[in-house]
């Protein structure tokens, strides 16, 4: 290396050095004004990536195949959602209706919608399945029974699903660009407020709910003074005293009820 | 070239130099994050690890080099609460250690785990009567504190001291560094013993198993013990290797024979509890289970009953024997010897506390499972061997680590120097702010 | 305003104050965690309406039914159906691994020429169309020139419609070479029809035996109906019904049974006769039959008495005399003993000589046709398809001697010697065989001493294969017909190995088939039908579903619903049926064959210095042996003490290997006349010294990634050895020499 | 972890470890908050700059 | 709202039936997606939920003798549900569940510490050191009531607990709570060709496991009947599945014992 090298940086080393001397004067004058708005500007800059743009770019936006018009379909037939979503035999719900589920209506078109059209010319006449977008599509994890909800608790389908069977067009699905999983299982929220019960489908949605149900359960068997005062701790503790106690880890409900 | 950045008073060698003795060191570096990327990207079949073998070479890594890092907290521990002012000489190189060993461990802690993208569930979704929660919460925290510890040693880097704010800074930080020092304390009592608690509270595997006070198992508090044991041995051993490296006396003799001091004493009462659990599982825990001592110690290639005697006697008795006579402690090759087998001691320890409950069959009709590491594990458990050579090597050429270097080896050429004290002094070295003691 | 280095550092602070303070990271985190629990890689399986398609099994010849279910159009499971007769909800580890073959990367994918050498792997996809012309073009060459004879066809299958179709079609163009694969059912056979005078197989009333003596059967081995086999032996320990097992290598069936006689291998049927002796001497046979219903028990009382005494049998099978006293007694006295054999899984016939001397002492308990004994089973009565009018070319090829003699004059009560089949090749110029047919076999695996099989092989100029899946005989194929594979197609199965009553399974198809593939009773009448007539005239049906129909009439559709169909109350005479043998009794020395019936040892190939141990193959059913190779699940369950990587372990006693100076886990040489082998040693306690037990199913060098190229096929060092008597197969082992490496 | 996650548990096994653990980490950053504060302080009085 | 009794649900395998055929561990596999490898002989590698053992009797020629044993996930219940593993698990990913005693493993929660797995002495949890990969078109077979596992977790016998699930479903459409014995079996039950595995409630005098076992509860489930035993029983971990062997060596093997000890209540 040599001599000339080294000397460079040596006298860059030591001007380095001396930079605080210098910066010294500026202190105080102005100089903690730039710092203080430079903050300002690094802080609300972030904010809006953070709080805006993040949500914007995490999302990708798809339409739906056919646009479905539920309020119609709701009208037309006679049991309501189980109409077209029912259960089988076995006990297992059998979702979003599959082609020949649609078939038994639509073997031809029946008015001259345009989207009913396309549905009959793309995927009737081809007996080609239609690649729904599920807006409540769980991950694989998840073990959701409807009959335990629907039939035993007698559930109602709004509760979680939200008021779809209202909706006369079939709203953009959302997809997380990391996870692949709908943007309702998250909600809409990027902060994860919600006001309904079907704005957010997480675990924590889930065991809210379970936890609420089971504090019931268990409060129904208290005496008026005992159920008083147990109902004030569950107000300060969240939680607690709910009467479920099948898992030994989480005195909550046992992992296996909901995942598989 | 960057003698600015040198700490006051002392001598390095010429930068070129410098980086050209370091170029092996980051060539191990290099080989260690390779392997480091191929767990990472291609999971854990890089490894020789298997369903008999859950845990391997890495958390006895993990585990050796807290114990080995327990230096730090326990010589904090004296140095604040209970005010061995002496070694406020030796802290700081002990925090750097404790700094290298910590941040190691969650290093190949993060690169243990089978999915390292979902390892903050264990903060998260915690299950607090898990050993493993309380030692991944208490030893985060405590990284933290070694941070918090190390931060004021960078921060008296020559130019950065200079600049206002982190010159306050550190001032104000050592003003509080008791309570830092406490809070670290407290927490490594906690997960020192927590690692033992791993072992300790497996009852599936008798090997391991011990009875203890309320939800911990001896072996908690034998693994804190050892800890603050063989810790400063380590302390010291590296400490004295820095000296050969650097060819310069950095710490006092009476710093050392203080810490090796303590450190033989600790040893001795551990090894005597050592002995009495050992001697308390294998008459009355094992056989309750209907297994006998010998079973843990025979029909298998590795495992004979010379580890036990290696452990107990080669890194324990004979070791503290040496450190507890003031002869051995002055003499340097005895010295040298005892912390040398001290760490062999404590690293056979903890082996034989995660490899060896492992290997040693428990259904009776399974043979014992041996394992080797594959050269990825060698490389991703050598990479913070490396990473620790590179820190201290840097520390020591841009930080005051040592404060009584300057003292011990006078700039005679140049007359720019402060003056030297007389090497015979215990005076307080002349930049005194450069030393956390004046806190 | 000026940006300099401490605004810029005051802009970062307030950038990462803000980031911490928005989402970004923390909603980062957790979706990196929720992408990392649904890696896009790791398979989502799709859900749907479940329903299950009963059927039946066709992964070996038990007969089992099995439920498939399926979840919307996957079949996803396969189980074992309650109520089937013959296996009851049990299902064995084969079955249970039909889907991995069914989706599985062994299939045949479309009719596949070869497009490199023989046995080179490359293929060329042909249309349908074009494949068939392909072979009916050189068939009708070959008929033009009067060598009609010359097709063969090696069948795994002959009892139901598709084995038919098959043997019809030779007949109709002109040859009599179809060929069943061997297995202990043609000793079995055999052995009826000359002391019984019967065409039929044997049945075993395993339920009602109360003494179970196993001459080497592997009962839990996969020998007979596995499951039926496995649900028998749990019935057996429930009543404390006695189990015997005589082999010379402690086996699974070893290991449960109540005793264990390891006996000097190959001499299992002198053991019988030995116990004969001591059951005549000792007048503990069951005279109500034998005085009435038996002949010929004078002489063959003779022979035993003066040949068998137990000490004679000790010094040959290595059985104490008292052991066999006492055995003898306790066999004879129970109400309801049976004897069986076949070795292992039966896969090899075996020698006339045992079979018969087995079969006698069944006999002397009276145990014929009678609650749990063995039952002559008639063969299938179902497919009664009009003669074939045979032309002149059709005559004349039928006409021609079988290629591997059954039936002529040496082999006079054998029909079918697949093993003399590459000999014969072999020896003559041209090739006797000048197409092959291969339906449901894999005889270039299963045949011993590849080395000729080999040979023969590349004498025969036109070989197709009609397998579903790339197994050797595929692989060394000129040109591939998938059939669909057995989730795919209906067929009936007319047989259920050891089933003690008439039976017939219907097979189903669960899925539409997966690939190009055509059932191969389609492909024959695709084949007779551009043949023209003759051959043409003698399918007149449509397709094989209008053959089926045909077959079955009405029954077809009771068949279709319930999967089976059984003669429940299936008796093969109310007291002793009447033997159809000359005398009408059960014959003890049959006439036929009166000398050669009583060579009840057959001694292993090769000779003692140079090969000093002997060589034997033990089965296991966690290796399939036969047409189908271990699909992946069942590779997985063989334990590390019989494959290691892709070494196979050969079994040792400890001794026999001190000897050699090898120890656990060592490479070796395996030698035998027939070949040699590089092999691992595995020490085993349970193996009489001076044996080499090698595992059968391995070894193989088709099928995909999970099962070729791992271990050794037994079969290639062992080599056929004929039984004098009847010309069957009667191998049990091959001398050996194992060496260190 | 905080008593609103699922796994969170009213007992002492939590209070105590949690409560330890959040202990900890409140001395350890208010430690840290209060030395930041004062750094500050005094950088803005004019404390510090080079030797004193 | 009524609850049900809690269960305990448990197995119990006969090991005088079990041929060692393998068919259990096959089932297993077909049931709960449980991957394959072309090379699966390194048994230290290779994720069995139910895995049969070969024990020996350690004898010489010609009175060797062995026994196929199979070992399932044992859901032990160690002490009030602090079975070895579940304690253990850092992030709750394992649990007991009180209701129907099995040990739950939710393979999305774990993140592969394998703590669990240093703690189960049956060797009865197994690690995804590798991508499950099918071959190409094999992934059809896959059963959708049970999600297949990503590299870098643990998973475990769950006594087929989607069964459960399954069976409870169908009991809601007929508006029951409580299921039939018959209505909830494993996977490696039905499979068992030698009908050794019998499987329900231990909790449940009328089911066939209770009847067998009888197990006492005085005595953390130990079993009344001379012919059944726990595999490590003495280590404390309660476990739910029992074994039934006539042959005194057999029952020996399930558990360590000194010189003058024995089974069946000894200690």
């Amino acid at each position: 290396m040599s001599t000339n090298d080294d000397k460079a940086k040596a006298d860059a080393l030591t001007d380095t050095g001396k930079q605080p001397e210098q910066d010294k004067p500026e202190k105080g004058n102005g100089a903690s004004g730039s710092i203080l708005f430079f903050f300002l500007v690094g802080l609300i800059a972030s904010l809006l990536v953070g709080w805006v743009v993040f949500p914007e770019l995490l999302y990708s936006k798809k339409k739906q195949p056919i646009d479905f018009n539920h309020a119609l379909h709701v009208d037309m037939v006679d049991e309501g959602c189980e109409s077209c979503h029912f259960f089988r035999e076995d006990g297992s719900f059998s979702g979003v209706p599959e082609l020949a589920q649609c078939i038994e209506c639509h073997e031809e078109a029946q008015t001259d919608h345009p989207e009913e059209i396309k549905f009959v010319t793309q995927y009737v006449e081809k007996y080609r399945e239609v690649p729904w977008l599920v807006y409540s599509r769980q991950p694989n994890c998840v073990f959701f029974s409807h009959a335990a909800h629907v039939r035993l608790a007698e559930m109602d389908c709004v509760t979680c699903h939200g008021p779809i069977g209202e909706s006369t067009h079939s709203r953009i699905y959302e997809e997380n660009r990391i996870t692949g999983l709908s943007r309702d299982i998250w909600g809409r929220n990027i902060a994860g407020i919600k006001r309904n019960s079907w704005d957010r489908m997480k675990m924590d949605d889930c065991a809210e709910c379970h936890a609420e149900a089971a504090t019931k359960t268990a409060s129904e068997g208290e005496a008026p003074i005992e159920g008083f005062f147990n109902n004030i701790i569950r107000i300060a503790f969240p939680g607690s005293l709910s009467g479920r106690k099948s898992s030994v880890q989480t005195q909550n409900e046992a992992c296996f009820v909901c995942h598989k | 070239m960057d003698d600015a950045l040198f700490p006051k008073g002392v001598k390095r060698c010429p930068l070129p130099e410098f980086l050209m003795k370091l170029g092996p060191v980051v060539a191990l570096l290099i080989w260690g994050v390779v392997a480091m990327l191929m767990c990472w990207i291609k999971g854990l079949n890089q490894t020789n690890m298997n369903d008999a073998y859950g845990f391997a070479a890495w958390i006895w890594a993990d585990l050796t080099v807290i114990a080995l890092g327990g230096g730090a907290f326990f010589t904090g521990f004296l140095r604040y609460l209970i005010g061995k002012e002496k070694l406020k000489n030796i802290i700081n190189f002990a925090v750097l250690i404790g700094f290298i060993c910590y941040s190691s461990a969650l290093l190949i802690l993060a690169i243990d785990i089978g999915q390292p993208l979902r390892g903050w569930f264990i903060f998260w979704h915690a299950n607090v009567h898990s050993m493993l929660t309380e030692v991944a919460f208490c030893l985060t925290c405590y990284f933290g504190v070694l941070t918090i510890e190390y931060l004021p040693l960078v921060l008296e880097n020559r130019q950065i001291d200079r600049v206002p704010f982190f010159h306050n800074l550190t001032h104000h930080m050592h003003e509080v560094m008791p309570l830092f020092a406490a809070t670290g304390a407290f927490l490594s009592f906690f997960h020192q013993g927590s690692l033992g608690g791993v072992a300790g509270v497996l009852f599936g595997r008798p090997f391991a198993f011990r009875e203890g006070l309320f939800i911990w198992p001896w072996t908690f508090f034998l693994f804190t013990w050892s800890a603050a044991a063989y810790g400063p041995c380590f302390t010291i051993m590296l400490a004295k290797i820095t000296e050969k490296v650097t060819g310069k006396r950095l710490i006092k003799d009476d710093v050392y024979d203080l810490l090796a001091k303590i450190a033989g004493w600790m040893m001795a009462t551990y090894i005597v509890a050592k002995i009495i659990d050992t001697w308390y599982w294998a008459t009355v825990t094992a056989p309750a289970r209907g297994m006998t001592f010998m079973q843990f110690y025979s029909n298998n290639p590795l495992y004979g009953i010379w580890i036990l005697i290696l452990e107990i006697v080669i890194g324990g008795v004979i070791p503290a024997a040496i450190l507890l006579t003031r002869k051995g402690r002055n003499t340097p090759f005895a010295l040298m010897t005892a912390v040398v087998l001290g760490v062999i001691g404590v690293c056979v320890n903890r082996w034989v506390m995660v490899l060896q409950t492992l290997a040693v069959p428990v259904l009776p009709f399974e043979g014992w499972p041996m394992y080797y590491p594959s050269w990825q594990e060698v490389a991703t458990t050598l990479l913070p061997v490396a990473y620790g050579i590179i820190l201290v090597a840097f520390s020591y050429r841009y930080l005051p680590v040592f404060p009584q270097e300057a003292e011990l080896n006078p700039i005679v050429s140049e007359p720019a120097a402060p003056p030297a004290p007389a090497p015979d002094t215990d005076a307080e070295p002349a930049d005194a702010e450069l030393s956390p003691a004046q806190a | 305003m000026k940006m300099d280095r401490r605004s810029f550092l005051s802009f970062l602070i307030g950038g990462a104050a803000g980031t911490t303070l928005s989402p970004l990271p923390w909603k980062l985190t957790d979706d990196l965690a929720i992408w990392s629990q649904n890696w896009p890689w790791t398979p989502v399986p799709a859900g749907g309406e479940v329903t299950f398609v009963e059927t039946t099994c066709m992964l070996c010849p038990g007969g089992c039914g099995v439920t498939v279910r399926k979840v919307g159009d996957r079949a996803v499971k396969i189980e074992g159906t309650p109520g089937h007769p013959v296996n009851d909800g049990g299902i064995c580890i084969l079955g249970l691994s039909g889907l991995q073959l069914l989706y599985g990367p062994t299939r045949v994918p479309a009719p596949l020429r070869r497009a490199g050498g023989r046995g080179e792997n490359h293929w060329e996809k042909i249309s349908w169309d074009d494949a068939l012309a392909l072979v009916v073009e050189k068939l009708a060459a070959l008929r033009e020139n009067r060598l009609s004879h010359t097709l063969a066809c090696i069948s795994g299958t002959d009892g139901g419609t598709v084995g038919r179709l098959m043997e019809r079609f030779l007949t109709a163009y002109g040859s009599p070479n179809f060929i069943r694969t061997p297995s202990m059912r043609d000793a079995y056979e055999m052995t009826l029809h000359l002391m019984q005078g019967v065409q039929a197989s044997a049945g075993f009333d395993v339920e009602n035996a109360d003494f179970i003596l196993s001459f080497g059967s592997g009962i839990l081995e996969g020998w007979g109906s596995p499951v039926r086999m496995f649900r028998a032996h749990s019935a057996w320990k429930e009543k404390g019904v006695k189990v015997v097992q005589i082999e010379p290598r402690l086996s699974n069936t070893a290991a449960k049974s109540d005793k264990w006689l390891p006996v000097n291998p190959g001499t299992e049927a002198v053991l019988a006769l030995g116990l004969a002796h001591v059951i005549l001497k000792e007048s503990l046979h069951r005279k109500e039959f034998v005085d009435f219903y038996a002949s010929g028990l004078d002489r063959w009382k003779n022979e035993v008495i003066s040949k068998w005494t137990p000490e004679q049998v000790e010094a040959v099978t290595g059985i104490d005399k008292s052991t066999t006293v006492a055995l003898a007694r306790s066999f004879a006295r129970a109400d309801h003993p049976l004897a069986l054999c076949g070795r292992g899984k039966g896969s090899t016939p075996g020698s006339i000589g045992e079979f018969m001397a087995v079969h006698a002492l069944n006999a002397l308990v009276g145990n014929i046709n009678r609650k749990g004994g063995v039952w002559a089973v008639p063969g299938p009565d179902y497919i009664r398809w009009p003669e074939v009018e045979m032309d002149a070319t059709a005559a004349a090829g039928m006409q021609q001697p079988r290629i591997d003699g059954a039936g002529t004059e040496k082999y006079i009560f054998a029909r079918h010697l697949l093993h003399r089949v590459p000999e014969m090749v072999t020896a003559a110029d041209p090739s006797l065989v000048q197409a092959l047919f291969i339906l449901e076999a894999n005889p270039y695996y299963t045949l011993s001493d590849s080395a000729l099989l080999k040979k023969a092989w590349d004498k025969i100029p036109f070989i197709v294969s009609f397998s579903s899946f790339m197994d050797e005989t595929a692989q060394n194929a000129d040109l591939i017909l998938p059939n669909h594979m057995y989730l795919e197609r209906y067929e009936d199965v007319s047989y259920a190995e050891g089933f003690n009553k008439p039976y017939i399974g219907l097979a189903k198809p669960v899925i539409h088939p997966q690939f190009s593939t055509m059932h191969a009773g389609d492909v024959i009448l695709r084949l007779a039908k551009a043949l023209g007539d003759p051959v043409q005239k003698a399918f007149p049906w449509e397709d094989y579903e209008g053959c089926l129909d045909d077959t079955f009439g009405d029954a077809l559709e009771t068949l279709r619903e319930t999967g089976y169909r059984v003669e429940a109350d299936f008796a093969p005479g109310s007291g002793y049926p009447v033997f159809e043998t000359a005398s009408g009794r059960f014959e003890f020395i049959p006439e036929e064959i009166r000398d050669a019936g009583m060579q009840a040892m057959v001694q292993p190939q090769g000779e003692e210095p140079a090969f000093p141990l002997i060589l034997i193959p033990f089965d296991s059913q966690r290796l399939a042996n036969g047409y189908i190779g271990d699909p992946p699940f069942v590779i997985k369950t063989v334990p590390d003490t019989v494959l290691k990587g892709d070494a196979l372990f050969v079994e040792v006693h400890p001794e026999t290997a001190k000897a050699i100076g090898l120890s656990e886990g060592r490479a070796a040489l395996l030698a035998t006349p027939k070949g040699q082998a590089r092999v691992r040693v595995h020490l085993f306690e349970g193996i009489m010294p001076g044996l080499v037990g090698i595992p059968t199913g391995l070894g193989h060098q088709a099928y995909d990634g999970y099962l070729a190229g791992k271990g050794v096929n037994a079969n290639a060092l062992m080599g056929p050895v004929e039984d004098g008597a009847s010309g069957l197969n009667a191998a049990w082992g091959i001398r050996a020499k194992l060496s260190r490496v | 972890m905080f008593p609103f996650n699922f796994e969170w548990i009213w007992d002492m096994s939590h209070l105590v470890f949690m409560g330890g653990l959040w202990f900890a980490l409140t001395i350890l950053g208010l430690g840290m908050a209060y030395c930041i504060i004062k750094a500050v302080i005094d950088t803005a009085q004019g404390k510090g700059g080079g030797h004193h | 709202m009524k609850h049900e009794q809690a269960k305990k649900y448990g197995m119990v395998i006969d090991l005088d039936k079990c041929t060692g055929c393998g068919a259990c561990m096959v089932a297993c596999m077909a049931e709960n997606n449980v991957p394959f490898k072309e090379d699966e002989t390194n048994k230290l590698d290779s994720i069995t939920w139910m895995r049969v053992y070969q024990l020996t009797n350690g004898k010489p020629f010609p009175d060797t003798d062995i026994c196929y044993l199979p070992r399932p996930c044992m859901h032990c219940e160690g002490d009030h549900g602090h079975s070895p593993c579940v304690s253990v698990c850092p992030a709750t990913a394992t649990d007991y569940s009180m209701d129907t005693g099995i040990v739950s493993q939710i393979y999305t929660r774990c993140f592969g510490c394998r703590y669990c797995m240093a703690a189960c002495p049956y060797h009865a949890r197994y690690f995804n050191w590798w991508d499950p990969v099918w071959p190409n078109g094999m992934e059809k077979y896959l059963n959708p009531n049970v999600s297949p596992r990503m590299r870098g977790v643990v998973e475990k016998c769950s006594f087929c607990y989607h069964r459960y699930q399954l069976a409870k479903d169908r009991a809601f459409m007929e508006g029951r709570r409580e299921l039939e014995e018959e209505e909830y079996q494993t996977a490696c039950t039905q499979a068992c060709p030698a009908g050794a595995i019998v499987f329900g409630d231990l909790n449940n005098k009328t089911h066939r496991v209770h009847q067998i076992v009888q197990p006492d509860p005085a005595h953390a489930g130990r079993p009344k009947n001379p012919k059944a035993f726990r595999l490590l029983e003495r280590l404390g971990t309660n476990p739910k599945v029992y074994y039934l062997s006539s042959r005194e060596w057999v029952r020996r093997s399930g558990d360590h014992y000194l010189p003058h000890e024995g089974p069946g209540g000894g200690h």
